[in-house]
């Protein structure tokens, strides 16, 4: 098959399959409907392992395909087709493995629900919608895939649409996302403009150039941007301006911010659970809230060049990275609690992109896609046989009960919280080594959140753990007794994404960081790469993880354990002391900073209140009434008044025509 | 007496007959009266001019107006009539059921 | 000798008259069926003989008092088109009515007859003579339903009122003559072109404007149009708006444009102020109006000043356009009050516009080809009154009065609001009765040849239009 | 064999002519003669349609197809239609959009149906020769001949305050139209032909320009509708039944912007360049004013009226942006962007209102606090709804994307702000069509009668999915439609950059 074929069937598989079982699904039965569909999803992660593994061990090499020319006038064409590089290669993988996960897990999952064909449907869409977006080799299509994603999360997470909480968390998830991609569109407007194209090719050429000229010619890197024609700037306002570059990274970052859920667009991320939980494991932990992150490493060669967004990245990243950690600690719903820690592990990988890390970036999301995506199913293994039960105040000692789900958790949580041999532990450390030695704007500042979260990360992660697997049980005593391991289909996509939360890390760092895998899609300035700084102290796995035992990371690790373990699993009451002490700090985070009530208050209701306004006094009191019906009434006011003029009297009607007769003679006269 | 002077007192009886129609509020037989005296004005008019041009073409115009005044008046009269015999009353200022 | 060939139709006309009078003094038919009949097959023959007869060329005759030209022979055979149609609409209405009178058929005949002497007019004398012919018929006219008060009031005021115009006509006439030495339009005209014209000759001039806007309608010079519309039976105020006008369109053209075209400054002042005030106090008053003979009235009134736009611009092209608007307007104005017979079932009358309610239901054709007229008067296309008032402003553009064209397009939108109020009412309120209106075969007829005209006219106006052109050829 | 028949004309005058015909014949006895008779007639036109964009010369900007005949010599108006790359899509639209509106919304309609069927026909051949149209004057008698049957639609088989709406959008649109009459007769005399053509070719002085491009304006801008001229819409939309509602909202606003394109561009180059900047700042604010207004609206298909101006909002900024950009590529695309968008919410909105008169043939409300829960008893109609809602919102891979994506791309060259405002849709145009998706759809069954509603029959459920395809389709393969355009749109952006002043 050729690379084309080879491409279009990993990209239509899911989609054929997502159409038969939208379409056809009811005929189909449950049973040929998720085997249609996950047959379609196993071909895509089929042919993505393939393409991996050859870029990873075997000689392939970039390929730009085009499909077909979706638009093209004048001298521009816009075109539908695959860039398949080591980038595209490793989101392929981690997209089709999760999605093949949660497909299977799913059988079980939602093995009851109404829905059933629907959500297979659903999935392998967003699995067809998510490739769109990592295989693009334009804007456009990756434009598509970003707003497809945005489209089958929203449905996802409205998958219960009689739930009213649902239903608000998915439009508001649409809607903080549009806003993300309101930046982006102008971005690419920019890009547009700058490049006279949508296409990566040309586009990644000029910035090689421009590159080329940084690292040979010793330029710096605005005059290597002046001297490859890019040095427009825009006026912002008044004299004030901006360099397009700076402009455009910005922009396209905003829009990564709307989907990789960065502050202040992530309030969308922890509503969003309210979608089934094998949703939560796919969208919002592994795929789509990386594709910001995928986004800006892809673009690497255009943030490269502008130091103040890559500093607006560091700082937004950290600020995640560390506040929302925070709020993880006094959450009670166990999705919720995993949800802010994607949010604080997205927060890392900007980090990342903030100090050109971009392949750790990329790397973190590959092992958190892994681990999280398995918290998550723990998680919904926990709520199926808890009966849909997500407080975690309400559950507790339940190892015994669920030893599957508790191991997986397990490793998934040491995974998470960076434990040395466990996959999170290479991607995270790296990526604080890589900030520590970074010299960009804010990276001291990232230090020390990315330091601090690591801390944080313990704390909850442990808590969590705590809560609901270990100590007296809150279940109610029958439902405790009558509790069991969830079904095979289920425990064994737990234990799929096990192996690779424990391995990833120790087998695929050193390939995928320090060789030179991302060398034909991630560019880094010379006196950006951090990772080299890194990669002095790296030898061999085992003997980073040692290394990284002797770390400041790791005491803050440990710190963080043993917190955890005092406060929730030896000694609650110092819950309630912590209550006391730090009831300001604790309301704040109970709030989540009181984001949630500034944009139901400020933009939700704010905007309503406006569309109000403008329509009441605008166009009903303003157009309508005053000018278009206020016109008629004067009209027909002074109708009237002329009207009296016909007095019916003969005698005034002769007077009339006299007048007439005389002011004409006059004028006459007058006018000579 | 010059020209001037028939003109004049045309121009007078013309603007008398017009005035009034305009003062009198009362009886319709006067406004029959005020328009006689209207073309009778212009009679004279044409009948000044036709003596001053020495062209007799005015003089017949006359004839032709004193013919249709005839006529006119014989309508007037006829409405007057009608309007009597519907009304009972011929006053001017009654004449005001349609207006506006 | 004269050749009287010439006079043929104008001949014929007076004598049929005279015998259809006689005949109808001996008739013992209450309903006057064989004067009706035979006032039609008069009017016919007249038609078809003015047709044969249609003037290639321009003749001056009988001492140039009588002007043959194509123009004249399109308004006479118009003019007894549009009376025939009006006699349609008329003979329903008068017979439950109680008008029954051999006069009211034959005051038609020789108001038509004015009608024609005034097209042809060559001289001030001639025009006066049609003019009151046809003054004094139609006074007759109004004055025809004898039990009727508003009737009587309307005769009156009209009467009174027209009478001080043709006073002022006369006065104007007398003036010129003065000053000219001539009665003659072409006469006229040759002084003009060699003499200055004196404040006397102005003030003339002035006096017959009155006149004619007076025959017009226009304001100042309308306060008889509402009343007179208003009072006098519909069937004859179908027939005063629709072919009268047509012909004191005829004496506006001997006027302003064979015997006064020297002096066009003057004259194009005083048009110009006529025709926006008509435009402006017609179509606002309009509004006000819930008398639908009141609204046609005011309507009238604005068409008017519409219509005067043409022949301001003092071409050829001009007058052909108010040409062609007016016969227009003859046409939808004659449609408008024929369909207010259409209407009224035995002898009520149709004057408020709710009467119009529910019509669009009950009766469907009906409803929608009185629409055609009110749209049409609205200048909408498809139909006709689009294009008259496309002619009448490339004509006031041509003359270079941007602003009045502009005016002109304001009004017309005010214009529309009165005439979809109507249009509204048939199709949109809910009828009062379900009672279908029933109509007699002639109504039906009338009603459905002018608005089908209307919309005939509207798709290929070409031959008309091209019919008004010819007709100034021998400006 | 068809091209022997002067296929434009029969395209026009079929519909008429079959309209007349319905009218005069036996009316509601044989209502379902009729409207099988109609339903003929517009599948041939759509068949007619079909061939012509079959046979359609892609390479050309000229006139294709066309037809020319004498009709009033005195005054040099001629009857000459044509089609090009910028009336054929529209013509398409026309006739796909009326067969549908035959198809199936006549069956909601409860009296005098043959009267609407008749109604129908009439619009679609007024409406075709809007379009196809190459003299002025032709052009305005089918502008304005159209509104007839539309005012009539709207009275008769409207909502409650349906009179104060058709008088209101009859007025709105005469008032517009009857100042670019006066600008055409202005020129046609100059021209000595009241040909299109012949306009563009004359050459204006600067302040002529300014007089007719102004007069273009008020006609265009009320029949797009732009703010403020834009209030006749809502009302003429929530009182009109639901085949009214969708040939006002996927056809007739697109006059306006064919007129921008046909007549103000190409006719006043000069005037036009120097106005860009109002229009486009009014159609920014058409886009985000109109968004907000949207965002307040209680009634289904008010939201969706004011969703359309804020979406035409568009239209008129990508015609107008192309005399600020230098980069042809990108002038090309913003007119691409007006052109598809036109197209797309014919396709989209004219959908809405299908699904909005499937709702209010079933529960007679058009209250969205009367709803909510539908998808728990119309589970198809609310995919497809769903679809179509977010076409609205622009969602890539639907139509409704390309031109906003188009429009908004290519303004960035000229200003970053402006596309900044324009970009501001994705929010407000989400917000507003999610909003009403979720009170509308979503949720638990509002009340018993949600509760027991019929899912769409067959005849609604073809007519969705026949605008799903092609909203569909145009989103996945604009190029479809692009290349009929772009010659016709490379002439106009000439004719739109040449100065008609001279000299320098």
């Amino acid at each position: 098959m050729t690379i084309q074929a080879q491409l279009l069937l990993a990209v239509l598989a899911p989609l054929v399959g997502a159409i038969v079982a939208g379409l056809l699904g009811k005929k189909l039965g449950k049973v040929l409907t998720h085997r249609i569909t996950i047959a379609g999803v196993f071909i895509s992660f089929v042919i993505a392992v393939n393409w991996f593994f050859s870029f990873l061990w075997g000689d392939a090499t970039a390929v730009d395909v085009t499909v077909y020319e979706w638009a093209s006038f004048g001298g521009l064409t816009i075109q539908i087709g695959f860039l398949l590089d080591s980038l595209t290669a490793i989101m392929m993988l981690v997209v089709t493995f999760i999605s093949l996960m949660v497909h299977i897990y799913s059988i079980g999952y939602m093995h009851d629900d109404d829905g059933y064909q629907r959500f297979f449907s659903y999935i392998s869409l967003f699995t067809f919608s998510m490739l769109m977006l990592v295989m693009s080799n334009n804007f456009l299509q990756l434009f598509f895939g970003w707003e497809a994603v945005g489209v089958m999360s929203y449905l996802l997470i409205g998958f219960w649409y009689q739930k009213e909480t649902a239903i608000f968390a998915n439009m508001k998830a649409f809607l903080v996302n549009r806003v993300g991609d309101f930046g982006f569109i102008l971005g690419i407007g920019g890009i547009f403009l700058l490049f006279g194209t949508l296409d990566y090719a040309p586009v990644f050429k000029t910035m090689g150039l421009a590159e080329e000229l940084v690292s040979l010619g010793d330029q710096q890197p605005t005059n290597a941007l002046a001297l490859v024609g890019l040095d427009q700037t825009f006026a912002v306002w008044g004299g004030l301006e901006w360099s397009a570059m700076s402009f455009i990274c910005i922009c396209l970052f905003i829009g990564a911010m709307g989907k990789s859920a960065q502050v202040p667009l992530h309030v969308w991320l922890p509503d969003s659970m309210e979608g089934p939980t094998p949703i939560s494991a796919l969208i919002h932990a592994a795929t789509m809230v990386t594709a910001g992150v995928f986004m800006v490493a892809r673009m690497s060669p255009l943030f490269e060049f502008s130091e103040t967004a890559l500093a607006m990245i560091t700082v937004i990243g950290a600020i995640t990275a560390l506040f929302m950690g925070l709020v993880a600690i006094v959450q009670n719903d166990i999705k919720r609690i995993i949800a802010y820690s994607t949010l604080s592990q997205l927060g890392y990988m900007v980090v990342a992109l903030g100090v050109s890390a971009y392949s750790a970036a990329i790397f973190h999301l590959f092992t958190h896609a892994f681990f999280k995506a398995l918290l998550f199913l723990g998680a919904g293994s926990v709520i199926v046989a808890l009966h849909h039960e997500q407080d975690i105040r309400k559950m507790g000692g339940l190892y015994k009960k669920l030893p599957i789900t508790y191991w997986c958790t397990l490793i998934g949580t040491l995974a998470l919280i960076g434990t040395p041999f466990f996959s999170g532990f290479y991607s995270k450390d790296t990526i604080i080594s890589a900030v520590s030695s970074a010299q960009g704007g804010f990276s001291s500042f990232a230090y020390f959140a990315v330091l601090t979260g690591v801390l944080v990360t313990a704390v909850y992660s442990v808590r969590l753990l705590l809560v609901v697997f270990h100590g007296k049980t809150n279940v109610e005593p029958q439902l405790y007794e009558e509790l069991q391991e969830s079904p095979k289909v289920i425990s064994w996509p737990l234990i799929a994404l096990a192996v690779p939360s424990l391995v990833a890390g120790f087998i695929f760092t050193k390939p995928l960081l320090f060789t030179t895998f991302f060398d034909d899609s991630i560019r880094v300035l010379e006196q950006h790469n951090v990772l080299a700084v890194v990669e002095q102290h790296y030898d061999s796995a085992i003997n980073f993880a040692l290394h990284g035992m002797m770390n400041p990371v790791f005491i803050m690790l440990l710190t963080g354990i043993t917190i955890a373990i005092i406060v929730y699993g030896w000694a609650p009451r110092f819950i309630t002391m912590w209550a006391i002490f730090l009831k300001p700090v604790k309301r704040l985070l109970e709030h989540k900073y009181f984001f949630d009530e500034l944009n139901q208050k400020v933009f939700a209701r704010g905007g309503h209140w406006l569309g109000q306004v403008l329509w009441r006094y605008g166009d009903k009191a303003v157009i309508d009434e005053g000018i278009i019906d206020g016109s008629a009434q004067t009209l027909k006011h002074i109708a009237l008044k002329v009207r009296k003029l016909q007095t019916g009297y003969l005698f005034h009607y002769a007077l009339f025509m006299l007048v007439g007769l005389v002011a004409f003679l006059a004028w006459l006269i007058f006018r000579g | 007496m010059s020209l001037t002077h028939y003109l004049i007192v045309s121009a007078l009886l013309f603007s008398i007959s017009v005035v009034g129609i305009i003062i009198n509020r009362k009886n319709v037989i006067t406004l029959l009266m005020c328009i006689e005296l209207m073309l009778l004005a212009v009679n004279t008019n044409f009948i000044a001019f036709s003596r001053y041009l020495n062209d007799e073409v005015g003089q017949i115009f006359v004839f032709f107006i004193l013919t249709v005044a005839a006529a006119e008046a014989a309508i007037g009269l006829a409405i007057l009539v009608v309007l009597f015999r519907t009304n009972k009353k011929i006053d001017v200022d009654e004449l005001k059921e349609l207006k506006g | 000798m004269y050749n009287l060939m010439h006079l043929l139709p104008e001949m014929f006309l007076l004598t049929a008259g005279c015998v259809i009078l006689l005949i109808d003094v001996f008739s013992k038919d209450l309903d006057r069926n064989l004067t009706y009949r035979l006032t039609q097959l008069a009017l016919l023959t007249t038609a078809i003989i003015c047709v044969v007869q249609f003037p290639q060329l321009q003749y001056h005759l009988y001492g140039r008092h009588y002007v043959l030209d194509p123009m004249a022979g399109i308004i006479k055979i118009s003019v007894i088109v549009l009376a025939m149609l009006a006699l349609l609409f008329a003979r329903p209405y008068i017979l439950p009515r109680r008008i029954l009178r051999g006069e009211y058929y034959l005051l038609h005949l020789f108001a038509v007859l004015g009608m024609m002497v005034l097209a042809s007019g060559g001289s001030m004398l001639t025009l006066y003579l049609g003019l009151e012919l046809l003054s004094l018929s139609l006074y007759a006219l109004v004055a025809m339903q004898r039990h009727s008060y508003q009737a009587a009031e309307a005769a009156v005021k009209y009467f009174v009122m027209g009478a001080i115009a043709s006073g002022f006509l006369l006065y104007g006439m007398s003036l010129i003559y003065g000053v000219t030495q001539q009665i003659h339009l072409t006469d006229i005209a040759a002084y003009l072109a060699q003499n200055d014209a004196s404040l006397t000759l102005r003030f003339g001039l002035v006096f017959i404007v009155v006149a004619i806007a007076f025959k017009f309608g226009a304001v100042p010079f309308q306060m008889w149009v509402p009343d007179v519309y208003d009072g006098a039976p519909t069937s004859t105020t179908a027939f005063l708006s629709s072919a009268p006008k047509v012909a004191a369109f005829g004496l506006a053209i001997r006027i302003f444009g064979y015997g006064f075209i020297g002096i066009a400054v003057d004259w194009q002042g005083l048009l110009i102020i006529l025709a926006s005030l008509s435009m402006l106090l017609g179509n606002i008053v309009a509004l006000a109006q819930s008398n639908i003979k009141r609204l046609l009235a005011y309507s009238a009134i604005a068409h008017i000043g519409y219509f005067l736009l043409g022949i301001i611009s003092g071409t050829a092209a001009g007058f052909s356009a108010s040409f062609f608007y007016i016969l227009i307007y003859a046409i939808m104005s004659l449609g408008g009050f024929g369909c207010l017979i259409y209407l009224g079932q035995g002898s009520e009358d149709v004057k408020d516009i709710d009467q119009l309610k529910g019509l669009g239901r009950k009766n469907p054709w009906g409803g929608l080809l009185i629409s055609f007229l009110f749209l049409s008067m609205a200048g909408l296309p498809p139909f006709v009154g689009f294009w008259a008032k496309l002619e009448v402003f490339l004509a006031v553009l041509n003359a270079g009065f941007i602003w009045l064209a502009v005016l002109g397009a304001v009004m017309s939108i005010i214009g529309l609001v009165y005439y979809l109020k109507v249009v509204k009412v048939i199709f949109f309120d809910e009828p009062e009765t379900e009672q279908k209106i029933i109509a007699a075969r002639g109504l039906r007829l009338g009603l459905g040849l002018t608005s089908l005209s209307v919309v005939a006219l509207g798709v290929f106006p070409s031959k008309l239009l091209e019919l008004c052109r010819q007709a100034f050829e021998y400006l | 064999m068809l091209e022997q028949l002067p296929v434009l004309s029969l395209l026009i005058w079929l519909p008429l002519l079959s309209g007349v015909l319905v009218l005069l014949g036996p009316g509601d006895k044989m209502l379902a003669w009729s409207q099988r008779f109609a339903l003929l007639i517009s599948l041939i036109v759509l068949v007619l349609c079909v061939w012509l964009f079959v046979e359609f010369d892609r390479t050309t900007a000229a006139f294709q197809f066309s037809e020319q005949a004498r009709w009033i010599p005195s005054l040099n108006i001629e009857y000459k239609l044509g089609a090009d790359g910028i009336s054929l899509p529209l013509v398409m639209l026309t006739s796909l959009i009326n067969l549908l509106v035959l198809f199936g919304a006549t069956t909601s309609i409860r009296f005098r149906q043959t009267q609407f069927v008749a109604a129908v026909l009439l619009l679609t051949g007024a409406m075709n020769g809007v379009f196809l149209a190459q003299d002025s004057i032709l052009f305005y008698v089918f502008w304005e001949a159209m509104l007839i049957p539309m005012f009539l639609m709207i009275g008769i088989w409207g909502g409650p305050n349906r009179i104060y709406a058709t008088l209101k959008f009859f007025l709105y649109t005469f008032f517009g139209s009857i100042f670019m009459l006066v600008a055409l007769i202005y020129m046609g005399r100059d021209a000595g032909s009241f040909a299109i053509d012949a306009m563009r070719q004359m050459p204006l002085s600067a302040t002529e320009q300014s007089w007719i491009f102004w007069a273009f304006l008020i006609a265009f801008a009320v029949k797009i509708p732009m703010v403020p001229v834009h209030t006749w819409l809502p009302d003429a939309h929530v009182e009109a039944p639901t085949g009214g509602s969708v040939i006002l909202a996927a056809i007739m606003l697109k006059m306006g912007g064919y007129g921008f394109l046909r007549f103000s561009l190409p006719i006043t180059p000069d005037a036009a360049a120097s106005f860009a900047d109002i229009l486009i700042i009014l159609s920014l604010i058409a886009i985000v004013y109109i968004g907000f207004v949207a965002l307040a609206q209680k009634d289904m298909k008010k939201l969706i009226a004011y969703s359309s101006i804020a979406h035409m909002g568009f239209v008129t900024l990508g015609s107008f942006i192309v005399l600020q950009l230098l980069n042809p590529d990108a002038q090309s695309m913003a007119m691409q962007g007006a052109m598809v968008q036109m197209i797309s919410h014919g396709l989209i909105s004219g959908a809405l209102f299908f699904c909005i008169g499937v709702l209010y043939d079933r529960l007679h409300t058009r209250q969205i606090s009367d709803f909510g829960g539908v998808v728990n008893s119309m589970p198809v109609f609310a995919t497809l709804l769903m679809l179509f809602i977010l076409a609205n919102a622009g969602l890539p891979g639907t139509s409704g994307f390309v031109g906003e994506f188009f429009v908004i791309i290519s303004s960035f060259q000229a200003d970053w702000r402006i596309a900044l405002f324009a970009a501001l849709t994705l929010v407000l145009g989400a917000a507003y069509s999610l909003w009403f998706y979720k009170r509308v759809i979503f949720g638990k069954p509002a009340n018993e009668n949600i509760a027991r509603l019929d899912d769409v029959n067959g005849r609604e459920k073809t007519i969705l999915i026949v605008l799903a395809i092609f909203i569909v389709t145009l989103g996945v393969y604009p190029q479809l439609l692009i290349s009929v355009m772009q010659p016709s749109i490379e002439q106009l952006l000439d004719f739109a950059g040449n100065s008609k002043l001279g000299g320098g």
